[in-house]
This record gives structure tokens, sequence and C-alpha cells, in this order.
């Protein structure tokens, strides 16, 4: 703080504010420019790490779902992979296809509530009510019947496979819910992405450079609209990514409105990694068996998930009980919240923080844990 | 010098591939993490901090991704319990290394020395010592604070916990 | 003259249940599931639902999910914000025992320990339908209110 | 006797034009609601949820907050409203010429136009919350960013009027209505002529404060901008006048550009009495006005996102100013080469 910020004016955005989640940037303004921001996180903070010290692990993988509320199933899988390989398991291939199916599924619904914020954040009342609305086809038509909940799947991808098998209709579910899925994205492409005032409104704001990118830790879509092709999934595949094809969106703008077109066509590349898994899926076990009560081995494991916004880590280490000594999560929305957001606000204005916000595709449950 | 070189006199232990961990001590972790930087680890991925209470030391441990090499290099160190001060890495990865130390100083009470700014990042009035650490009696503190003995909702709680 | 205040309180009551304007208190585990109530799938705009940006164009306070110790200042403020008569509404286990965070050193475990709480509505998050049935006990009961006192 | 009935005239009409006005925008309030719900795939509320919205705000604690200008900050609800209705004097309610008129009446209406906006604006800075603070500023902005368009396209047509007709005050709406524009024009002045209707139809969107130009609430920027410290009565107020502004406008367009009435045309056919030609004029002309206004505001609405306040200023400037004043060269032209 100098002595000339005094002269400028605060003014908060968040928490108590529509255009932001659960969490509060302080602006300081000089008319409309903004001068200087700092991010102040928080109201959710619920210490997971030390809440999973103190169950054991099969009741861990239940509260892993919570990291996140938008993409639990992102999260949950991250956590059994943790497991598995501090276990060294190898799950049946069953289970992997339908880990890989539900996840793309959350990756869609993620983004679809991606693009839900962007609506909002231009107000634009039409391009929320369809993307919530397409999003419902998921929760409705793969979550419930497949995980037996519309949100928190509790524990649906646990250590060692799934919990349950898939119902028989589910690849008739699965199609329907693609087609409808598909329709709509094509919808936002005319109604959002080709809106000459949305054009407007994202393109050239908030300009995220390559080196900036790297050095302030962004990862996920946020990187990859600024030029850098990276994908947890292709460079550190996990379960069966490495047999799928599909290619990496990537632009080399940086602007907002490039991130939110690399998460529409990521869409569409799910569109096809879900086409391609259930056409391979094989018949067989959806578990290792026993798996209800997991004694961990001695050791430590690092598992990365490439979720809907990001890099998802977790870091598990382990003396050999039946409870971890030590999780650390790793949330993509802790380093694009505070670092990037920080440094993209300074010089914008106060009109285009609600776009900048939302352009980052964040979580601020999975900042706070 | 290639990062193989780097690491190859601390005994690294190759895990499967793509997951490689190494064991430096504290004077020389902050070298070899910037001769790491330079060869092409440029993700810091996350930094964790492990509370071994038997042994009295914290274990800082620094995962490292490379988007040219593609591995996760994982350098862990270990500092002392009772005078849990370590140099910070902000100077080598800046912002992003600067919010995981900030996270790391309000939780586990590790100063992290060069850090340019270590106020509390979640908590707010907090009260108790920092929370990650294990000798942090964390349902005890609960108890204390959010359930009261005298109400007939909350004696479960009490009765349960005292045995 | 307490008959005349209750009168007026239930005429207001029938007022405000035609057109009821919710201030959302964004807590990430219900809002996901309050989402599609506003959208298409459910709109609630129907019954006359909408939401507000601002706490003080609202009559009723959702709030949704857990709070933190750091975030349950900021509810009291906006509750005493919130113009009369108001109705706050909780969505979700972890207002009412604190849900999956029982022992968590940062969440609170009671939202009536804060604020007066109208309405529970439990559930992990509650699905849209429950939050439905929230609003039309409300209705129910608000028409039970003024039968009583038209009878007197 | 004949003075007695013309004075209840003048004291009666006033109510029944502002009751109209008010009633007929809470319902087109509640068919712009289902309109848009119906557009966006939803089932949307009943077409009179507007009113059950005034009623409850009426109902509710008005809370004036401890900083504020305490009679400023009332009083504005109250002049927003007030001008809106008085500026509904001035226009031509279908069949029925204008309460007040005169030789300048145009020009007045440009200004009470403002005041509303004024009104609300100075409301929004004696609440003293930053908010509205940026709210008032942003209104502020718009105002005068719309003031040169509106201006242009309005003496460009009293030009025109005042070219062919130099007899007439060219300034007065009468003149307007009694000769409509189309058929004064040839070829260029036809396009000219177009392009200030649709100018027209933009600059009221942004005088309702309607998206794509709501920056001055902007619900997610500014989470409500001007009417953030506003509740209970003033806010209801406040929603009567936003109502009634809709019905402002929509008629300040039917009388500049779409004068016409259905009566003559069925005149040809059937012998039509005074009452039933004054009726159809009259839902003709509401006709009219639910038409501009759904163009205006629930097309907008759901069509466009909101524009950002340099893109507004620059829009307004650049591109609507411009095209004024191609509109005012055309119609110059035309009035030269008699195309």
């Amino acid at each position: 703080m100098t002595e000339n910020e005094l002269w400028f004016y605060g003014l908060p955005f968040g928490p108590a504010h529509s255009g932001s989640g659960n969490f509060r940037v302080q602006l300081w303004v000089d008319g409309e420019k903004i001068v200087k921001a700092r991010s102040d996180p928080g109201y959710l903070h619920r210490g997971f790490e030390k809440l999973m010290e103190y169950r054991m692990v099969w009741q861990d993988a239940v509260l892993a779902d919570r990291i996140c509320v938008l993409e639990p199933l992102n999260w949950n899988l991250a956590f059994a992979e943790a497991v598995d390989e501090l276990m060294g398991w190898e799950i049946p291939e069953r289970a992997k296809y339908i880990r890989v199916i539900l996840s793309e599924f959350t990756r869609i619904q993620s983004h679809l509530i991606w693009f839900a914020g962007a609506s909002i954040a231009t107000g634009f009342q039409t391009g929320f009510m369809l993307s919530i609305g397409y999003r419902d086809y998921i929760l409705e038509n793969i979550f419930e019947p497949v995980t037996g909940a519309r949100v928190y799947p509790t524990g649906y991808i646990r250590p060692g496979g799934v919990r349950w098998d898939v119902p028989k209709d589910f690849r008739e579910k699965c199609e329907f819910t693609l087609k409808k899925v598909e329709e709509g994205v094509n919808d936002l492409e005319r109604l959002l992405f080709s809106n000459s005032v949305f054009k407007r409104r994202t393109q050239g704001v908030g300009v995220l450079s390559k080196e900036d990118a790297v050095r302030l830790g962004a990862t996920g879509p946020i990187i990859r609209a600024s030029g850098l092709e990276t994908d947890v999934r292709r460079d550190d595949p996990y379960e069966i990514y490495d047999e799928l094809e599909f290619e990496i969106p990537v632009r080399d703008e940086g602007d907002a409105y490039s991130r939110f077109w690399i998460g529409k066509e990521e869409i569409y590349q799910s569109i096809k990694i879900i086409r391609q898994a259930l056409d391979r899926m094989p018949e067989g076990p959806h578990t290792l068996r026993p798996v209800a009560f997991i004694k961990l081995k001695k050791g430590e494991a690092y598992s990365r998930v490439e979720a809907a916004r990001g890099e998802a880590g977790i870091y598990i280490v382990s003396t050999g009980d039946y409870k971890p000594y030590r999780v650390k999560i790793r949330g993509p929305s802790l380093l694009h919240l505070i670092p990037v957001l920080e440094h993209l606000l300074i010089g914008s204005e106060v009109a285009d923080v609600p776009v900048i916000y939302w352009s980052l595709n964040t979580c601020p449950a999975d900042m706070d844990r | 010098m290639s990062w193989e070189e780097i690491i190859s006199e601390y005994k690294p232990v190759k895990q499967r591939p793509r997951r490689i961990w190494v064991n430096v001590p504290k004077e020389e972790v902050y070298d070899v993490i910037r001769k790491l930087r330079e060869a092409g680890f440029e993700h810091l991925s996350a930094i964790s901090v492990t509370d071994w209470l038997n042994e009295g030391v914290f274990e800082v441990t620094y995962h490292l991704w490379s988007y040219s090499i593609k591995t996760l290099l994982t350098v862990k160190t270990k500092i002392p319990r009772d005078d849990p001060v370590i140099k910070s890495v902000v100077p080598i990865y800046g912002m992003s290394a600067w919010i995981h130390e900030r996270e790391l100083h309000e939780m586990f009470g590790v100063v992290f020395e060069g850090n340019p700014d270590l106020s509390p990042l979640f908590l707010e009035d907090w009260d108790g010592p920092p929370p990650f650490r294990k000798d942090f009696n964390w349902r005890d503190y609960v108890r204390e604070k959010f359930y009261s003995k005298e109400r007939e909702r909350d004696k479960a709680y009490w009765e349960v916990w005292l045995k | 003259m307490v008959e005349t205040e209750k009168k007026v309180m239930a005429r207001k009551l029938g007022r405000l249940v035609r057109a009821v304007w919710i201030f959302n208190w964004f807590n990430s585990c219900g809002c996901t599931e309050l989402l599609p109530v506003v959208s298409s799938r459910y709109d609630m705009e129907r019954f006359g639902l909408i939401i507000v940006d601002n706490p003080k164009h609202a009559d009723c306070l959702i709030i949704t999910g857990y709070q933190t110790i750091k975030s349950i200042k900021r509810v009291v403020r906006i509750y005493n914000q919130m113009p009369d008569p108001k109705v706050v509404m909780a969505l979700g286990s972890c207002p009412i025992t604190g849900g999956m965070y029982w022992d968590s050193y940062n969440t609170i475990k009671r939202l009536s320990d804060y604020i007066p709480v109208h309405m529970y509505v439990p559930g992990c998050p509650p699905r849209p339908e429950a939050v439905f049935q929230a609003v039309g006990l409300l209705v129910e009961h608000v028409r039970k209110l003024k039968e009583e006192v038209s009878r007197k | 006797m004949m003075y007695v009935l013309l004075a209840l005239y003048i004291i009666a009409a006033p109510f029944i034009v502002g009751a109209l006005g008010i009633l007929y925008g809470m319902v087109l309030k509640g068919i712009d609601r289902k309109l848009t719900a119906r557009m966006q795939g939803r089932v949307g509320p009943p077409l009179r949820q507007p009113f059950y919205d005034v009623l409850k705000l009426l109902e509710k604690e008005c809370i004036i907050p401890e900083n504020a200008v305490k009679w400023l900050f009332n009083a504005a609800p109250l002049i927003a409203l007030a001008a809106s209705i008085t500026t509904l004097l001035y226009l031509p309610i279908g069949p029925f010429p204008p309460l007040f008129s005169g030789n300048g009446d145009l020009i007045v209406i440009l200004y009470l136009l403002e005041v509303p906006c004024l009104a609300i604006l100075a409301g929004g800075f004696a609440a003293g919350s930053p908010y509205s603070t940026v709210g008032s500023q942003r209104e502020m902005v718009l105002m005068i960013s719309c003031e040169f368009p509106l201006a242009a396209a309005i003496i460009a047509l009293a030009w025109k009027y005042s070219s062919i007709y130099p007899g007439l005050k060219a300034f007065s709406l009468t003149t307007f209505v009694n000769n409509p524009i189309w058929n004064n024009v040839g070829v260029l002045g036809f396009i000219g002529v177009g392009i200030l209707l649709i100018v027209m139809l933009a600059l009221s969107t942004s005088g309702l404060g309607r998206l794509p130009f709501d920056i001055a609430e902007a619900g997610t920027e500014i989470s409500g901008g001007m009417l953030v410290e506003y509740t209970g009565r003033n806010l209801g107020i406040l929603y009567i006048n936003d109502a009634v502004r809709v019905v402002v406008f929509a008629t300040l367009i039917n009388a500049m550009f779409f004068p016409y009435k259905l009566s003559p045309l069925i005149a040809n056919y059937v012998a039509l009495p005074l009452a039933a030609s004054l009726t159809i004029d009259f839902l003709f002309y509401l006709f009219k006005v639910f038409l501009i206004a759904f163009v205006t505001v629930t097309l907008m609405r759901v069509a466009f996102p909101r524009y950002r306040v340099d893109d507004v200023v620059k829009f307004y400037w650049g591109i609507a100013g411009l095209a004024t004043l191609a509109a005012l060269i055309l119609i110059v032209m035309d009035t030269f080469f008699g195309w």
C-alpha cells in the first residue's frame, strides 16, 4: 500500500455478488480502471487434508467428491488413482473404461456450467438457461442411473475399481445424452460464440501470455488458450487415455474468448472420447476384490488428473495404516484465482472483472479445500 | 547440465515411468531446484509439508513437472520441527510458489525465508496453533468450540469422544 | 391490537409468497442444484420466484451448504441488510448438523445458532424438487395463517 | 357549464393517462417476461406477475441507508415517476391528441425523457454506496452519449417538415401525427428515415436501461448499480416507473414514425360510429406499442449480452451519430433533388 492508493477507492467484488462465486477480490479503482487487486479466499475452507487424515481410506473416497462440487467425479478419480498407485493395483479393464466415460461426462457438464457463467458475466440470460438446461441431460441420464445421485457420486469411483457395474441400458443412455449435448453445444456456438456483442466483450480481454501462464502456474484450458500444448491426459496418461485418439485444442491469443473457445472444443473432444470408449468397452469385473477395508501400504504416491479446470493432484503419504498419514490436495483453482487473477485484473476495467473471473473456469471450493 | 546429472548424486528412486523421487539435504535444496528449473522443470505442481511428529521433522516436498521431459520429479527435504525455516523458492518459480508457501506457512507454521508475503490466507480470527500439525488435537478443539455439554443434542458428541 | 398485527402480517406474507425474490448465498454445494431450478429445466420463475443480485431487494435468503467461520459473518450481515418481512431457507445437511464436516475446525455446526432459519431442506445436495416442495410448504403455511386470521 | 367540463377534463385526464400508462406498462412487462421465457425454452411467470411484484414491494420495509441524503434519496423515485407520466401527457395516445401541446413540445419531450434518469442518478449518488456511485457515473455517460443522436434525429425530421410545410409548427408532435413522415419523402428520404427509425429503436433500448445497454444496473458487475440501496416502497415506485417508460418510448416512436390509424381503412367498407372508430384506433395503438416494445425490449434482451460502457459510448458517438448524420444528409438531398 503506497500513499497514492488512498486516492483510489475500494470496490469489493464478492462474496455476496452474483458475478462471483464464494470468493472475494478487493479492487482499488481509478474511475473504471483497476490499479490493484487482492484476492481474499477462505470462505469455503473446510480443512479437507486434515479431515482425510482422520478417516479411513474408503471414507476418504466419499469425502473426495466434495472437494469441488462442479466436477465431483474427477476428484473422486484423482483420489482413487492415488490409492491405486500407492497399493500398486492394476484395476480391471472395464473399470478403467467406466472411469474414463464418467470423467469425460463430468468434464462436459463442468464446461457447460462454465458457459453459463460466461453468459451470466455478460448478462446473457439465454445462454445461461440453455447451458444449464442441457447439463441436466447428463445429470439425469448418466449420473443418476449410474452413481445413484445427481451431483455427488458418493465415492462411485473408488480405489480398486468402481462401486457397482453400470446399468444395462448404459450405452443407449450415453448415445442419447451425447446427441443432446452436441445439439446444445451447436446451439451455444451459434448463440454465444458467434454473438458479436459477446465477442466484443471477451476478445482481447484478460490477455495472458505464454510466459506468464507458465510462471504463474496456470494449467488446463487456461494454459492451452495461451498457446502451450499440454494435457495431463496425453503427457502423463492415466487409465486408458494413451489408447484413445483425441486432439488437444490450442489457441495463441490467451484472451478470455479463446479460453471459452477451448472449453467448447474440449466438449467436442470429450464426446469423441466417450464414443470411442463405448465402442471398446470390454465385459468383465468392475472392481478388484476384496476392496472394502483397505490397509494402505507404507509409501507415498502423487496422482495427477486432468480435471475440467486444470491439473488436479493428490499426494498421499501412508505409514501402513487404515488411515492415510497425510493427504495434499493440489487444486487448479488456487493458482488460477490468486496469482493469475490478480495479474490479469491490474489495468483492466471494472466491467471486465466478471468476464475475466469466469473465463478462468474456477471453482472456489477446490481452492479453499 | 542435464536433469539426470543434477539428481544422480542424491540416489533418485524411480517409482514408475514419469515418477521420480529424490531426497536432498536442506542446505542444497534451493540450488538443486534452481538447476532443475533451468534444466526444464518449469511447472511447480505443488509444495507439500508432512509432519513427522515422532522423528521431530517436517518433510517439505516439491513436485516439479516438466512440459518437455514429461516427468514428475519430487524433491524432498527434511527440516527440524522446532526451527522450521527453509529458503523460499519464490525467486525461482515466482508467484505460483508464493501462494503454495503462503498456505503452508498458515497450516504448518513453516517459515519460508525470502517470501514477500506470508499473511494468513484461509483462516480468519484463528486462535489455535497451525491446524495441520499432528500435535494439534483437532477434535478436542472442535468439541470445545462448537458443542456444548448442556445441550441435549450435543451430549452424544461429548460422551463418544471422551471414551 | 395483537389481532390487527397478526392480520397485517398475514397480508404481508400473503403478498410475499406470490412474488418471492431470492438472494442466493453461493456456497458451492447447493448452488449447483439451485442452477437447474433457475434454468429452463425446472424454471422457478413460473411460480414468481426470481434471483436478484442484491440482498436489499430480496425477500428470501437461501443458504446453500456449509458455512465457515469466515463466511457466517457475511451471512449475518446480509441477513441484517434484508428488509422485513424476510425468510431464510437452508439447503443441505451441512447447515443442520455440520454434515460431513461435523469435526471440521472451520465450519459452523448449526446455522440456527447464528440467524433465525425458517426452513431446512435436507439432502446432500437437495434435489431441485425438494426446493419446490419447500416453497410449496411455505405457501401452504401462509394460507393456513390467513385462514386462521380470517376465522377470528 | 362548458368551463366546468373543461376543468374536469383537465383535472381528470392526467390521472386517466397516468393510470393507463402504469397499467399497460405492467401488462407489457408481464408479456415481456412471458415471451422471454418462451424463447428460452421455459414456461415463464403468469401475466399478472408484475402486479404481484409491485404489491409485494409496496408492503415491504423501506430502508434508508445511514449515510444517504434522505430527502433526495426518497424524492428521486417520485420525481422519476412524475416526470415519466408528465411525458406521457405530451404524447398522443392513439387517436386522442396530446393533452398538452404547443409550439415546441418535442423539445420539452426531449428534456422530459432525461428527467427520470437524472432523478434516479441523483438518488444513486445520494445513497452513498460505491456500487450506486459507479452506477450513477455510468448512467451519466450513457445519457451524455445518447443526447447527440436523439437530438439529431429529431432535428432531421423537424427540418424536413419545416421545408415541406412552412406554415406548420415543425417541432410539434401534432405535425408529425397529422402528416406521417413516410408519405412526404422520396426514395433517398425513405432510406434516411429508415435509418433514423433504427437509431431511435436503439436509443429507446438504452433510454430504458435494458440489455444490451443496461450498464448502469449491470447485475453481475455492480449488482444493481443505482438501485442498489433502494428497498420496499421506493423500489416499487422505480419498478412502476420502469414499466411506464416502456410505454413512453414506444408511444414516442409510434407518434414519430407510425402515426397511422386503422379506422379510415375500415371506413372504406363499413360506416363506423365515432366511438367504434376510436376504440379500434386505440386498440391498434396498443398493438403497435406492444410491437415496438417487443423489438426494443424483449428481442434485444434475448439475443444480446451486455455491452461494455466504453463500447456504448463508441456506439452512440460513432455508429449512431454517423448514421443520423447520414440520414440527415439523405433527407436534405431528398428535399433538394426530390427523388
